[in-house]
This record gives structure tokens, sequence and C-alpha cells, in this order.
């Protein structure tokens, strides 16, 4: 029924069947709803946060979402700026995954806050010198970049283009994307780098504290270095995924190759460095605040498990995958990878925040171990389902994959 | 049609454009921030003239200014240049406002309905409130009954104490009771080793060595601030001019922490390691000659009139208490107390103090003597930097009472608690006796039971014990200004006014060794309808009429303070205090008032007094082993009720400010934590937090465990002034009240309770 | 879609809606009006939202109240000598009293003085029954704000006027406005309601003796004090002029 | 950046800073009550969990991890510290990461400010102060009826979802300028600024004033303690720069202050 709306050439599950799958994603995005309503209503008395942890789940889940949203400003860039032509199968997905990622980073920042009706107090009384405030701008800036590449998918949609404007319009979009995309990606280097720098710049905290070049710490860098080499596989993952659910491949394995492989490379410098930071830490910064590095791995959870799985098992495993041709061809290893990878990435980003609060910093602090309650996780879980929806939506009405209709022909 | 859609574009252009350089969205941003910063439910407090008006804390005698905006009391803070605590506050007064306009405050006169301690209550005028009360003693004098009317109160100094146990004499009833505290015990000492009629008062601001038997300085102990500010006087200077500061204590209590050396010894045993010191200082001949030889009675050997031999101090201490028997017994190594014991008697300045924790329980007279002693031998009675009697400002004495034939035979009659009998005819109180006595009996011992600044139904050991008895007393009427446990389960409640919005006269504090008179002045206009206990009192005696009424010449309270202040008044009021500094206690050669006219090691009121001595060792300062209570076999664990600083355990609830502060490891939800050394724990398998039922023969209660190093393996201990029911949820039914877990021990020769602790046992739940 | 053909539509749209408009037989020159048809359009939704916003809104964002009494400052300032402090004075602590409690007033109003209503009306409903006059406060700032008299007036040595505008010369208490959805008073924010002009940012610039010119008061937003300070090279640190 | 404001050369600056004598200090807490009373602090029925829990000056009792009898017990009470944030870059640490200067560094008086109705609630300072000397607005703080009337109008009652800290009695600071200022002075005297747990403290432990002014007795106590070795701060290696100095005696208490494991490799412990 919903037929004139789908994209010529293509075939899409029965109305029906779509509409239930819809619903199915209804429930637990309702119950993040409701926990949303909950702190706001409230207030965060009803999240696990407390004075020790002021950041917790959510800008865990904030960092992580934005590292993997890096998928679309890389694939963008590989794709305007380095022209890797291949990748124009891929990028329109990549960034449709950005700007969910994105709408999520800033909607748990509006609950993360205790007075969100104040929130535009960063904007209005910017404070430069605060990492914070240019994260803040940035992903805002980068957000609208995202929508703008987004929105000619949209006009591209049969019945939407039918009209005359908005397909001139969509037209005038692509030729300028070039450009959008080059600025996108500017922000993106920048505010990914501010993230590393959101942690690194507390030298009230010497688990997290680095030194660096200029005004940005060493994690600056690794952070930008990383969410490079975790996006593409993101991408990879979703559109793996999507493949699953539509049963149907979605695009050329050649794409997808070539995207592992520049993570693959990326992930290695990445790891090189990381590793290089971490003993530096190690060996000049931890002990010269009177603490062996032992000491930050003290108390369990956060053990040197962390530290191994990390890097070695979340890292160097992917990252061999990823570089040898052969295990990259074959396709339950690359998922893995890219499952790796990503969790990875996550697991850097909860150690950056939450186990740099953690470590107790006074000889006489206690340990407290934090764990996110139901609200934190429902609201944070929340942007999951609605951007299972809104890709669902994307994929059914827009042309998405150029070369869905190549690969599957009716 | 497509004309309409165009035009509405451009006409809402325009109108985009017009808005835009309209104030209305940039207003609108500006306010709606504004709005997003002042959230209406956020109180605004109002602003006024600020004043600064001086009074004296009823809690620890300390001189307090309170600031005020407009009518509004915001802060108390301690008053400069005051004797007690010269610009220091203790942190229970420090949060006294929340008290003055908290809801546990008794609006007005409340009268019971429905079962007792239901917590129903009318309110009534206090003309029917006191009709009430006059009501009953009329008729009970009349019945002859005057004698089962009682008081209980916190303190028997000061004028409004002092109208109560007038109104009883006039009245015609022997029953004024003080509530429990080591007063019992050091008047008796006092009286008996001095022939003084007072407590004890200790020169802490000039000693230089204190040897403390258990007493919780630091925590509380006499005025709070004042022994606080003599320890930083300890510290201060440099390192060896520095007083030395020692504390017995089975546990590291703040003051064990304070100080510079900790012996932690069995506890109970005080009495014996003071026993021992004094072996070895007699031993090495380090005692004060002169004192000991010209100024007491009873250290060596003597034969009385009738020829017969008495053994004096320094053979018994000599004979039974050599630092490996004392080792033996106290867990402390004879090397340790031969040190310890040199220390004290070479050091310029000694002084042994006595009195366990805040000093809120009475304890074993032996002990307390045995302390004494110690002092008595290092020769610092009355001495600076020594101990001498409490003294008092002088004030006008009231008119005698003119008892009637009732009044005479009625306060003729034998004490309810049974002090001042046959059996305990030095000790004035007993009130840790007297539910038992109650209990004990069919007849109704006490019909009518008035409560003033008390709470015996929370203070009082054996609570189950205490509820009873409350029972079986068909009128208790408490003045309380706050809904304490006792008003709680009152049948009428005759709120006193709170002490910020009264007079009263505040002697000098616990443990002082100036005189000082301080002033309590309304500084507070009224919060609630109450009436001032002493015009109550007043206005009961003058309608009850005859004898009684005529004891109270006085028209209102206040002429009662002005008179008995006399023409000191100007000054008092005019200062707020009274403070005779260049008071100094009399000499040696007249300040005993024994029968020997000498500081008496070997007690010879007893004998005078007609009590049965067999033995001299009952006539001398010894120890005798006072078992705590329950079957080691099934209660293994010895458990000691400690005292904390930031939790009040008087008469007066802990306020929610002093709640707060309390330790993570002290209180979590509404469990208490027992502190238990980690050795017993493994022995019991329990884990820190771990939830425990603890249970002694008197009762159980469900706790937590914190492990802690600072207490004596085989030793727990659990705080004292959680367990509330009445007041707020604020505090009550958080934690339990330990004198539900705890009986009463009485001391064989004054009857007092010697409670120190009691056998217990921890399972895990 | 092709500019030429977005003109050709307009053309054939005019069309349309002149055959719609059957009333006008003109047809040959069409052109000479229609092209006015989107500027009054933009005109009238131009005109008609600067109406709103200028107009309406302050209207509705501002509700007026009346002071209790209608006090005369300058019948009250001839009769005392030492000026506003007469009333308006510092207290010992160096804190300062702002408007005067009833027992000021009640010194002097104790019984009428005179026929004035408005007094007789202080003295039967206030200064009787001893109740506090429930004034108006137009200068009041939100709790978070500390503002010092005593450093403003007796440091810094302005005049009262500076702020406060003539007030003192006053005959009648003027309506005071009270911001609907702050409920501050319409000073706060100035009188003028797009926050600019001459009670402003102008009053920044003149001396105390113009400043003094003013009937009506200074704006009184944190960005005034700011300039203010920052004019003066006094400290701008938030703790300054926040509690 | 707010943090330069009041940097005026040739403008009479004080340097606002505390000593704590660990030796007197009792752990009484009148302290901790004094500032809750001072400031308008709210409570709430269950005030157990300290991580939730409202505390500006808050007291520390710290071991020395040795088992019986040798254990020893020292209160460390721990106010904002009010740092200069020497060494790094020169920024306080909560200060510099406030996304919407909500706080500043005042240069004529060092003390660190806290503006309620700017901040957002991003608790980013609190993530930067290593002494957990920023708290946050967990509830809306409510007082039980009647005890409204106890509040101060000095110090603005804070909103949920606000983070607050020790001010050093700013508004004590206000009072005295308005005190000074109507005399037609303009230097304070020592006693005229004194914080709240100062006054309060029974022991005298706390002593208050301008560590700049060598007539001052902080002054005095630091450059003694500091000649005697007994003088330290909390967390010294972090290059934070405290103006919060501690004496103690006591050679565990003095390494407990920095980033230290113990006796027989254990941590000196919260008791």
């Amino acid at each position: 029924m919903d037929s004139a709306l789908i994209p010529k050439g293509v075939k899409r599950c029965p109305f029906g069947l779509f509409l239930v799958w819809i619903g199915i994603l209804q429930i637990p995005f309702l119950i993040g709803v409701i926990a949303y309503l909950v702190c706001w209503g409230l207030a965060l008395n009803q999240t696990y946060l407390n004075n020790n942890y002021p950041f917790g789940l959510w800008i865990a889940a904030d960092l992580g979402i934005i590292a993997l949203g890096g998928g679309a400003f890389f694939t963008a860039f590989l794709r305007y700026i380095i022209k890797i032509d291949e990748l124009k199968n891929i990028v329109n997905f990549a960034t449709v995954i950005g700007v969910m990622c994105y709408a999520a980073a800033l909607g748990i920042l509006a609950v993360d806050i205790g007075q969100p009706l104040r929130g535009w107090h960063i904007f209005w009384h910017a404070n430069v010198h605060s990492m914070l405030t240019e994260v803040a701008f940035c992903i805002s800036c980068y957000f609208t970049v995202l929508l703008i590449e987004y929105l000619p998918l949209v006009l591209e949609n049969r019945e939407i283009n039918k009209f005359g404007f908005p397909r001139s319009f969509a037209h005038h979009l692509h030729e300028a994307m070039p450009a959008i995309a080059a600025i996108g990606v500017f922000l993106s280097f920048f505010h990914q780098g501010s993230l590393g720098g959101v942690p690194s710049v507390l030298y009230g905290r010497p688990f997290a504290y680095r030194e660096g070049f200029l005004v940005w710490p060493w994690t600056f860098f690794l952070f930008i270095l990383s969410a490079m080499a975790c996006g593409p596989c993101f991408t990879i993952l979703i559109t793996r995924i999507t493949e699953t659910f539509a049963k149907k491949q979605l695009v050329k394995r050649n794409v997808i190759d070539i995207l592992a492989k520049i993570s693959g490379w990326l992930l290695g410098g990445y790891l090189v460095l990381k590793i290089i930071d971490t003993i530096s830490w190690g060996v000049s910064l931890a002990p010269s605040v009177g603490a062996p590095a032992g000491s930050f791995y003290a108390n369990q959870p956060y053990g040197w498990w962390v530290l191994i799985t990390e890097v070695g098992i979340l890292g160097i495993i992917p990252c061999i995958i990823l570089l040898s041709t052969r295990a990259r061809q074959n396709q339950p290893l690359l998922i893995l990878a890219c499952l790796l990878n990503c969790a990875g990435i996550f697991m850097n980003r909860w150690i950056m925040s939450v186990q740099t609060l953690a470590v107790p910093v006074m000889s006489f602090d206690k340990f407290f171990s934090y764990h996110p309650n139901w609200a934190e996780w429902a609201s944070t879980l929340m942007w999951v389902w609605l951007s299972a929806i809104v890709i669902s939506i994307s994929y059914r009405y827009l042309p998405i994959f150029p070369q869905e209709k190549e690969l599957n022909p009716l | 049609m497509k004309l309409d859609r165009r035009g509405f574009i451009q006409f809402s252009l325009g109108a985009g454009a017009g808005i835009t350089l309209s104030p209305l969205p940039w207003k609108l941003t500006d306010d709606f921030s504004i709005w997003t910063q002042n959230w209406p439910w956020t109180p605004v407090p109002r602003t006024g003239e600020v004043t600064h008006v001086n009074t004296v804390s009823k809690h620890c005698g300390s001189g307090i200014t309170l600031r005020k905006v407009g009518d509004r009391a915001t802060k108390i803070e301690g008053r400069k240049g005051y004797p007690v605590n010269d610009g220091g506050i203790s942190i229970q007064t420090a949060a006294d406002l929340q008290l003055l306009y908290g809801p546990w405050r008794v609006p007005g006169p409340l009268r019971r309905v429905g079962k007792r301690g239901s917590g129903h209550w009318e309110n009534i005028s206090w003309e029917k409130a006191i009709g009430d009360v006059v009501q009953k003693l009329s008729d009970l004098r009349r019945k002859g009954k005057s004698h089962t009317v009682a008081c209980i109160l916190g303190s028997d100094r000061g004028t409004v104490p002092q109208l109560f146990s007038r109104f009883l004499k006039a009245y015609g009833s022997p029953n004024f009771i003080r509530t429990a505290s080591c007063d019992d015990t050091y008047e008796l000492a006092m009286s008996l080793m001095q022939g003084a009629a007072a407590s004890v008062a200790y020169d802490l601001e000039h000693a230089k060595y204190i040897l403390s038997f258990g007493c919780g300085l630091i925590e509380g102990w006499g005025s709070t601030v004042r022994v606080i500010k003599a320890h930083s006087i300890w510290r201060s200077g440099n390192l060896k001019e520095r007083a030395t500061l020692v504390q017995i204590e089975p546990r590291l209590s703040n003051t064990a922490a304070k100080a510079d050396q900790w012996y932690p010894i069995n506890p109970g045993t005080e009495g014996a390691l003071a026993l021992g010191l004094a072996h070895v200082i007699i031993k090495k001949s380090l005692y004060h000659t002169d004192f000991v030889e010209n100024h007491t009675f009873g250290f060596e050997d003597w034969t009385d009139d009738s020829g017969r031999r008495h053994i004096g101090f320094k053979r018994l201490v000599l004979k039974k208490y050599s630092p490996n028997a004392v080792s033996r017994i106290t867990g402390l190594s004879a090397k340790k107390i031969v040190r310890l014991a040199t220390a004290f008697a070479k050091a310029d300045r000694p002084i042994a103090v006595w009195g366990r924790g805040k000093g809120t329980t009475s304890g074993s007279l032996y002990e307390c003597m045995a302390v004494h002693a110690l002092n008595a031998l290092v020769g610092n009675i009355n001495k600076i930097g020594g101990v001498s009697t409490l003294p008092e400002v002088a004030t006008e004495t009231w008119p005698k009472v003119d008892q009637d034939h009732i009044a005479r035979t009625g306060s003729g009659m034998p004490r309810i608690d049974g002090a001042g009998g046959s059996r305990y005819p030095f000790t004035r109180y007993l009130p840790e006796r007297w539910p038992q006595i109650v209990n004990g009996h069919k007849a109704c011992l006490i019909e009518a039971l008035l409560v003033h600044e008390a709470d015996p139904y929370y203070t009082t050991l054996d609570s189950a014990a205490v509820a009873r008895a409350f029972d079986r007393i068909p009128f208790v009427v408490s003045f309380s200004t706050l809904m304490d446990e006792t008003a709680y389960h009152a049948d009428l409640i005759l709120p006193n006014p709170h002490y910020l919005e009264r007079w009263e006269d505040a002697p000098t504090p616990t443990g002082l060794q100036v005189p000082i008179l301080g002033l309590v002045r309304p500084v507070v206009s009224p919060q609630f309808d109450t009436r001032h206990a002493g015009d109550v009192i007043l206005t009961i005696a003058k309608r009850l009429g005859g004898v009684v009424g005529d004891a109270f010449p006085w028209e209102d309270y206040e002429t009662v303070l002005k008179e008995t202040i006399g023409d000191k008044w100007d000054t008092l009021e005019e200062a707020g205090y009274i403070e005779e500094a260049d008071y100094t206690p009399p000499v040696w050669e007249n300040a005993f008032a024994t029968a020997s006219g000498k500081f008496e090691f070997y007690i010879t009121a007893f004998e005078q007094a007609g009590m049965k001595i067999n033995k001299d060792l009952q006539c001398l300062p010894h120890y005798e082993p006072a078992q705590p209570e329950g079957n080691p076999a099934t209660y293994p664990l010895i458990l000691i009720p400690v005292e904390l600083t930031r939790l009040a355990n008087g008469a007066v609830g802990n306020p929610p400010f002093c709640m707060k502060t309390l330790e993570e490891t002290e209180l979590k939800k509404n469990d208490l934590f027992i502190e238990v050394n980690p050795k017993t724990a493994a022995k019991y398998r329990l884990s820190e937090g771990q939830d425990t039922m603890l249970e002694t023969p008197r009762g159980k209660a469900r706790v937590l465990v914190h492990l802690f190093e600072g207490i004596m393996p085989g030793v727990i201990a659990i705080p004292k002034g959680l367990g509330h029911t009445a007041y707020d949820d604020y505090l009550a039914g958080k934690g339990v009240n330990t004198n539900s877990l705890m009986g009463v021990t009485e001391d064989p020769i004054s009857g007092l309770s010697a409670t120190w602790g009691i056998r217990a046992k921890l399972t895990r739940v | 879609m092709s500019t030429t053909e977005e003109k050709e539509k307009t053309v054939a749209e005019g069309e349309q809606e002149t055959a719609e408009h059957a009333a006008a037989p003109e047809q040959l020159e069409p052109v000479t009006w229609r092209f006015l048809i989107p500027i009054v359009l933009f005109g009238v939704g131009f005109v008609v939202s600067l109406f709103i916003g200028w107009v309406i809104f302050p209207k509705i964002i501002y509700c007026e109240k009346h002071q209790p009494i209608d006090f005369s400052h300058s019948v009250h300032q001839e009769a005392v000598d030492e000026g506003c402090e007469s009333c308006h004075f510092f207290r010992e602590d160096g804190s300062f009293s702002g408007i005067p409690k009833l027992e000021n007033c009640a010194e002097c109003h104790e019984e009428a003085m005179g026929e004035n209503p408005e007094e007789a009306k202080l003295i039967e409903k206030y200064v009787e029954p001893g109740k506090e006059i429930p004034w108006l406060t137009y200068a009041s700032q939100p709790d978070c704000v500390f503002f010092s008299h005593a450093a403003h007036i007796k440091m810094a040595e302005l005049e009262c006027a500076a702020c406060h505008g003539r007030i003192g010369d006053s005959d009648h208490t003027r309506p005071y406005q009270c911001n609907i959805l702050t409920g501050y008073s319409r000073d706060i924010w100035g009188w003028n309601i797009a926050g600019m002009g001459k009670n402003a940012w102008d009053w920044m610039k003149m001396d105390d003796s113009a400043r003094m010119k003013m009937d009506r008061p200074a704006r009184m937003k944190m960005d005034d004090c700011g300039d203010c300070h920052e004019k003066r090279g006094t400290s701008n640190a938030c703790f300054v002029c926040h509690k | 950046m707010k943090e330069e404001h009041g940097h005026r050369p040739g403008k009479k600056t004080y340097k606002y800073g505390m000593v704590i004598d660990l030796d007197k200090c009792t752990g009484c807490g009148a302290c901790m009550v004094a500032c809750m009373a001072e400031n308008n602090i709210s409570f709430r029925k269950d005030e157990t969990n300290k991580l939730v829990s409202n505390f500006w000056m808050r007291v520390y009792k710290i071991t020395n991890g040795r088992s019986f009898p040798d254990t020893d017990v020292c209160y460390i009470p721990r106010p904002c510290m009010h740092c200069e944030g020497h060494g790094h870059h020169h920024h306080t640490p909560c200060v510099s990461v406030c996304p919407a200067c909500a706080t500043d560094y005042d240069h004529e008086t060092g003390i660190v400010s806290q503006i309620y109705t700017r901040c957002f609630g991003c608790r980013y300072c609190m993530a930067a102060c290593p002494y957990h000397a920023r708290v946050f607005n967990w509830w809306d703080p409510s007082w039980p009826k009647g005890m409204e009337k106890y509040l101060s109008p000095d110090v603005s009652p804070r909103m949920r979802g606000v983070v607050e800290k020790c001010t050093f009695c700013h508004h004590r600071l206000q009072r005295a300028r308005n005190k000074t200022y109507s005399e037609g002075r303009r230097e304070i005297r020592e006693d005229e600024y004194q914080t709240a747990c100062t006054q309060a403290c029974p022991a005298g432990a706390i002593t208050f004033g301008d560590l700049k002014n060598p007539e001052h007795k902080v002054h005095k106590l630091v450059e003694e303690g500091k000649k005697k070795k007994i003088a330290f701060r909390l967390l010294e290696k972090l290059g934070t720069n405290p103006k919060v100095y501690y004496v103690s005696t006591k050679d565990w208490v003095q390494k407990a202050a920095d980033v230290y494991l113990g006796e027989e490799g254990k941590p000196v412990t919260h008791a």
C-alpha cells in the first residue's frame, strides 16, 4: 500500500510486516522515553550517578557513539576528498548512521545535565578554555552538516522527488557535497580530538591526564585516530546487519573490503601510539605524582585485565584480522573483527571517562564501584532502537544503496 | 489557490522579518533564561536588620551568640570571650536552631487521647492542663499518698530543679530523682574521701600529664568545648612544652586517637590498673610525701580507739596489686604498668581523671575512689592543674519551707529508688534502680510522675523494664520542649519553651574548676504556645494552696530568678555571666570536712553511718571484679556501649545536621554498625557490612558489622544515642537504643549502676 | 528546475488569478499593479508583526500594579535634612536598610500631620493596626545577586540617582510593572522594551550629573553592572555581585 | 575566561587561605555543622550515603592501616582548597573546564566562586576536582515545615541539578567589605573576615587569613610549619596548588596527604 513511496526497481517486505517490525522496536523505545521523563521529572537522583561518579554510562556512551559515528565523516573524507570512488556506494548509509549517532550524542547530553533548560548556557556563556565547549560547538555544527548531507537522500524519495523544487535542491546539494563534506571533516577532526581532551586536561586525575602538543594532550590525537579506525568498522557492521534483515546483499564486497583494509591500517597505527602513550604514562607521569602505575589498576573491576582486554583482545586481534587479506575476505571473521574493534573503542571511552573517576586520588579515598541503573541503560539504549527505526524507514523509502538494484535484479 | 500559498509565504516572510526586528524574540529568550534560573519552589530567605544577642547553651553551658535577621534566628555561634568556650561551639549547639524551629517541638499543652504511646493527642488550654495536674496532686495529697509523687530531672542544680525539689518538699514527697551521670559516684567519692558535698572539678587547662581512665574527654566529657579547648592547650607550644595525654580504654575512641599514648585494657578493670599504678608509686615511694603523710588518713596501718588494728591503703595495695597481679587482670604488661606509673608520678602537674565516656553513667564507687587515690598520691588535690570540688557562684538562699503534717510524713517516707536508706545511706539518687522496684511491687508505688529536662524512658538502662514501670504509673506529666520518648508516653505534656525562648540560670558546667554563673535569656520570640516550667510549678503550687502555696511566695519565675541571684543580678544581666576568676580552692589544712579532717584513704564515714563493715577492705579503695551480665558459654563476646562526639545520647535527640555528620561506618540507612576487631570477625566469619543479629541476655537487635582495628579482640562496641522512637523520622527508627540491650549491675556499696557492658553473641542473618 | 520555467509559471498564475477577479476589464496593462501584491503582502505581515512585537507584547509580558500608598518623595525631601539617607539609611554594620519599615514612618505619622487622604490611608490601614506597608520594590534583584550599597555610595561615591533616577523628586509613585514570566520589576530590564536606548547603554556614557536628570532609573541587568565595573576598573569576578 | 577578571596591576590583592592543625583537630564535626548552618546547606532524612550527600566541609577519618593495638586514627577536615592551579596550565582545575563560566578564580581574593544560576549541571568540574570538594544537588533542596525560618539571606539557596562547594564563606567577606567601606576604609582586618568553620572550631584548629600578609596568623603558621617540616598540602604533587595547608607532627599523616602507599604496602584507608 506504500509501494508508491518505495524506490523504483527494488523489492521491500510487505507493508504489514514492516509495521510489525517498527511496532516491536517501539516497545524498548518507549521504555527509554519513560526513563527520560523520570530523570527530567524527579531529577538525577533516579540514576546511580553520585558525587564520586559525576560521569557515568551517559558520558561514556556519548564518547563511544561519537567515535562510532566517526564512520560518517571518515567515509565522506575518503569519498569526497581522497576521492575513492567505490565508496559512493556506502557513503549514503554511513551518513544515515552518522546522523543517528550524533542525534544520540546530543540527546544523551540533554538528560545528563542537571538543568536541561539551561543547557544553552554552554553556547550563550561559552568558556573557550573548556574542552566541553569545543565539543558542544563542533558536535552541534557537525550534526547540522550531517543533516544537510542526509537531506538529499530524503528529497530523492520518489514522491518528494516529483516536485520540481526539491528535485533541483537535492541536485544542487549533491554538487555542493564535497564542500559540505570538507567542512564536516574539519569539524569532526576537531571534536573527535576535543573529546580526547575532555578527560585528559583533568590534571587532578593522574589516570587520565596527559601532556601533549601545544594545547592538545596526546589523547586528542589518539581519539581522532581511534574514531577513524572504528568508524568504518561500525559502518560495515551496520551494513551487514541491515543486509541480514533485508535478506539480500546491498553493497559489493570490494567496497566493504576497502573500508575494512583502511580501518585495519588505522587501527594498527592507533594501537602503536596507544601503547607508546600508555607506557610513557606508566613510566613518567604516574610515578611523578607518587603513584606506581599498578596502583591505578589496584581496584576491581578495574584491574590490569582492563588494559589487556582493551589493547590486546579488542585491539590487536581485530587489527590482525583486518590487515590480513585472507582473514578479511572471510566474512564471519570480518564481522568478528568489526565487533571487537567497536567494542574496543567503547571500552576505551568507558575507561577514559569512568575509570578515570573510579581511581581514588587522595590516599585516604575509599574506592567505590559504579554500575548504571535501569534509567541510565534505558535512556541510552533508546537511541539504538530509535536508530533502528530511522534506518528501517530510510532503507525502505530512500535510495540509500546505489548497488542494490544491480545486486538484486527483480 | 497557488497564489494563496505564495501569498502566505510572502506574508509570513514579512511577519518573520517584523518579529525579528521587534523585541519579542530577544526579550522572551532573556526572560526564559531568567525563569530557568530562579525556580519558584526554591526558597528565598527574607532580608532584614542583622542583630546579635548573647545567651548560654543548655547543652554544654557554653556562651553563644545568636545571629538574627529581623525576628528570625539564622545562626548560633560561640560567644567570644565567654569563660567556658571563648568563641568555640559544640556540634549539637551549632545545630540547635533545627530543634528550635523543627517539627519535633511540642506545639502547646497536649492531653493524651487513646492508648498511651499511641501518639494521639488533643490540644487543651493551659488552664485545663494545669487544672488536671492540680486535681490529681490534691487528690493524692488528700488521700495521704503525697509520697507516691515523683519527679525525674536531668539535674539538681540551678533554680528550676530547685523549684521542683522545693515543691516536693512542701507537697510531701522524698522522690526527687536525678538521671544518671558520673556525678552520682563522684559526689559520693568526694563526700566520703574529702567530706565535700559536690562533684569533682578538674583543672585540665593547667594539667601537664593527663591520665584518663576511659574518660571521653574529646567525646564530650563535662563541658564539651571547654575540654576540647584544654586539649588544644596541651597541643600548643613546642613539642617539649606540650602536655601528655594517656588514654586507658579498650577502644580507640576520639580521645584515644588524640592521646599521646593509648593503653587498651580489659573493659571494667580500670580500678585494678589504678591500684596497680598506686602500688608502683608507693613501692618506688614516688608519692607526694607531704600530702600523704600530713593530710591523709588511712594510708598507713592504724589502730582505732578500741585498739583494733586496721590495715592501711599502702599495705593493701602493696599486698594485692603488684604489677604482675594487675597485669593478669587488665591484660596490660607489667612493664608498661611500671613505666606508666613512673611517668605519671614523676610528671609535673599530673592528674588522673575518671568517668566513663561522656560521663552519662554512674559506675563503680571503688573504681572512682581508686583513681581519685592516685590524685591524692601525687598530691594534686586543690592544686593548680589538679583536682578540686565543683565550685558554684554563691546565690541567695530561699526561705525555709515550713511543712505541714502531710508534708513532713510524706517526705519522711523511704524513697522509691531506695537511695539514702539504711542500705545505701550516702547515695542521693538511684536513677537506674527505681524501675525494678516499681515493677517488683504489687502496689502502685508511683501514682504521679513529673519529668523535666530528662528523657528517662529513653536514657534509663534496660528499656523493657522501664517501659513496664511506666505502664504502672497512672499519671505521667512531661514538661518537655521536644516530643521525646517520655513525652510521647506521657498522659499530659506541658511544653517548656526552648532555652532560646526563656530565662534560666546556668550554674558552673560539670568539671569546671572556676565558679561560673551563666544567664540563659529569651533571644527568640516564643514559636509555640509554651510556658516556663518554673511558672507552671509556681501556678500548680499556688492552686494547691495551703503550705504548698505558701512555700512559693514569688509571683513568677523571673522574680524567683532575680531574687535568687540577688544583688549580682545587674552584673549578670549586663554581662550575661558571672565568673569568679580569682577563686582558689581551700588549702589542704582546711580542705577536708571528713571525720578525720583529712583526705581519707580509709573511709570512716561508713561505720559512723552504722553500716555493717566486717572487713577493712570495704573501707578502702580496692578492686571488685564486676563481671558483666551473661553466661560466657552462650555469650562469648563483651559488648560495650560507646559514646560518639557527633551523636547526642542524652535527654535531647540528635539534630538532623549532626545525624548527617555520622560516618558511613556508623550508620547505613536505618541500621547502625557495631565495631568488631577483624580477628573477632574472622572467628565468627563476619565481613565488613555484614548483616548480623546482636544478642544479649537483655535483648537482641539487627546490626551491621564494621571491621575496626581500633577495638580490642573479643570486645564489640555499639554507639549510644540511636534507636529513638519519638521525635521525627530524621532521627526515629534509626539504629537501636543500647539501653534495650543492657541490664543494671548494681555497685554493692553505693547501689548505683556499675554497668559498663554486657555479654553478647553475634550470629549472621 | 530552471529559472525560465519559474517565470512562465508566475505569469500563468497571474492570468489565472485575474481571471478570478472577473471585475477587471482592462486586461491590456495587467502588469502595472500586480507586481505590488508580494510587496503589499510582505508589508502587511511586516507591519502587523512589528505592531505585535512593539505594542501588544509589552502589554502582555508586564502586568501593572500600584503602590499601596501614593507616596511623594519630593514632599518628604523638603521635610528631611539628610536627603535620601534620612529614610534610606545605612545600618551600623554597613548594610543598607532599603525601604523604610513602618516604624520609620510612624516616627512622624503617629497621628495625621495634614489632610492628605494618602496619609489618612497610611494611618488607619497600617500605622494603627501596626501592619507593615507592602511596598513594591522597583529595584529588587534576583536572590542570586549580591549588591552592596556601601560599596557604591560610600566607596565609589555614586549618587543614588545614578541608578535609581530622579525618583527622589517625584510627587507620585509610578506604577510598578511586574514581568509575568520572571516576576521581576520592569526596572531590571529597563523601560525601553527593546532593552536599549537612553536608559540602557547610553547612561554608561553620561556623567553622573546627566544621569541624575533621568526621571526613570537605569537598566539594572548584569551587563550594566559589568560595564560600569569595567569602566571604573572594578573587579568583575563572579562573586563580586553574586552570592 | 573569567579568570583574568580583577587581575589588574596596582590593585591591593589578597590570597585567602587556611591552616588546619591536625594535632588539635578532634574530629568533633562542629565545623561541618557550622558550615551547613551558615550556608543554607540542605539535608534529608537519610544522609548515610555520603556519595550523594551535600558537604562543603567534610571531616575525613583516616587510619594508619596498622592492626590492634598499633592502630592510629586522624581526622582531616576538607573544605574547598581554592586551588591556585600553579604548575600545569596556571588554571584552577575545576575553573578552566567549566563550559559556561559558572565558576571563576578571583585574583583579588584567591577565592574560587560557584554561580548556581549559571551552572547547568554538567559536573565536569566535579570530575576535575581530586578532592571531592564539589557536590551536586541530586535532589531539590527542601526544608521541613517551619525550618526555612533559619535560612540566611546572605547565601542564596541552591536548586536541583547544580554543583555547589565551599566558598570560604565569601558572603562574610562581603559583610566585612560593607563594614570597612561604610567606615571609609579599604583594608579588611584579619578578624573582620573569618569563615564559619574557623569561628566554630572548639579546638581552634582552623586558622584563616591572607597567606600573603606577613601580619596574618596563617602566614606565620605556614612559614613556621615549613621550617619544622610539619606543614603540607593535599596532593601537592598534582600541582593544583591548594590554599589550604595542614599541620601535623604525625609522620604517617603527612605521608597520607599525597598519593602514597602506606606501611606494609597497605594504603592508609578511610576508616
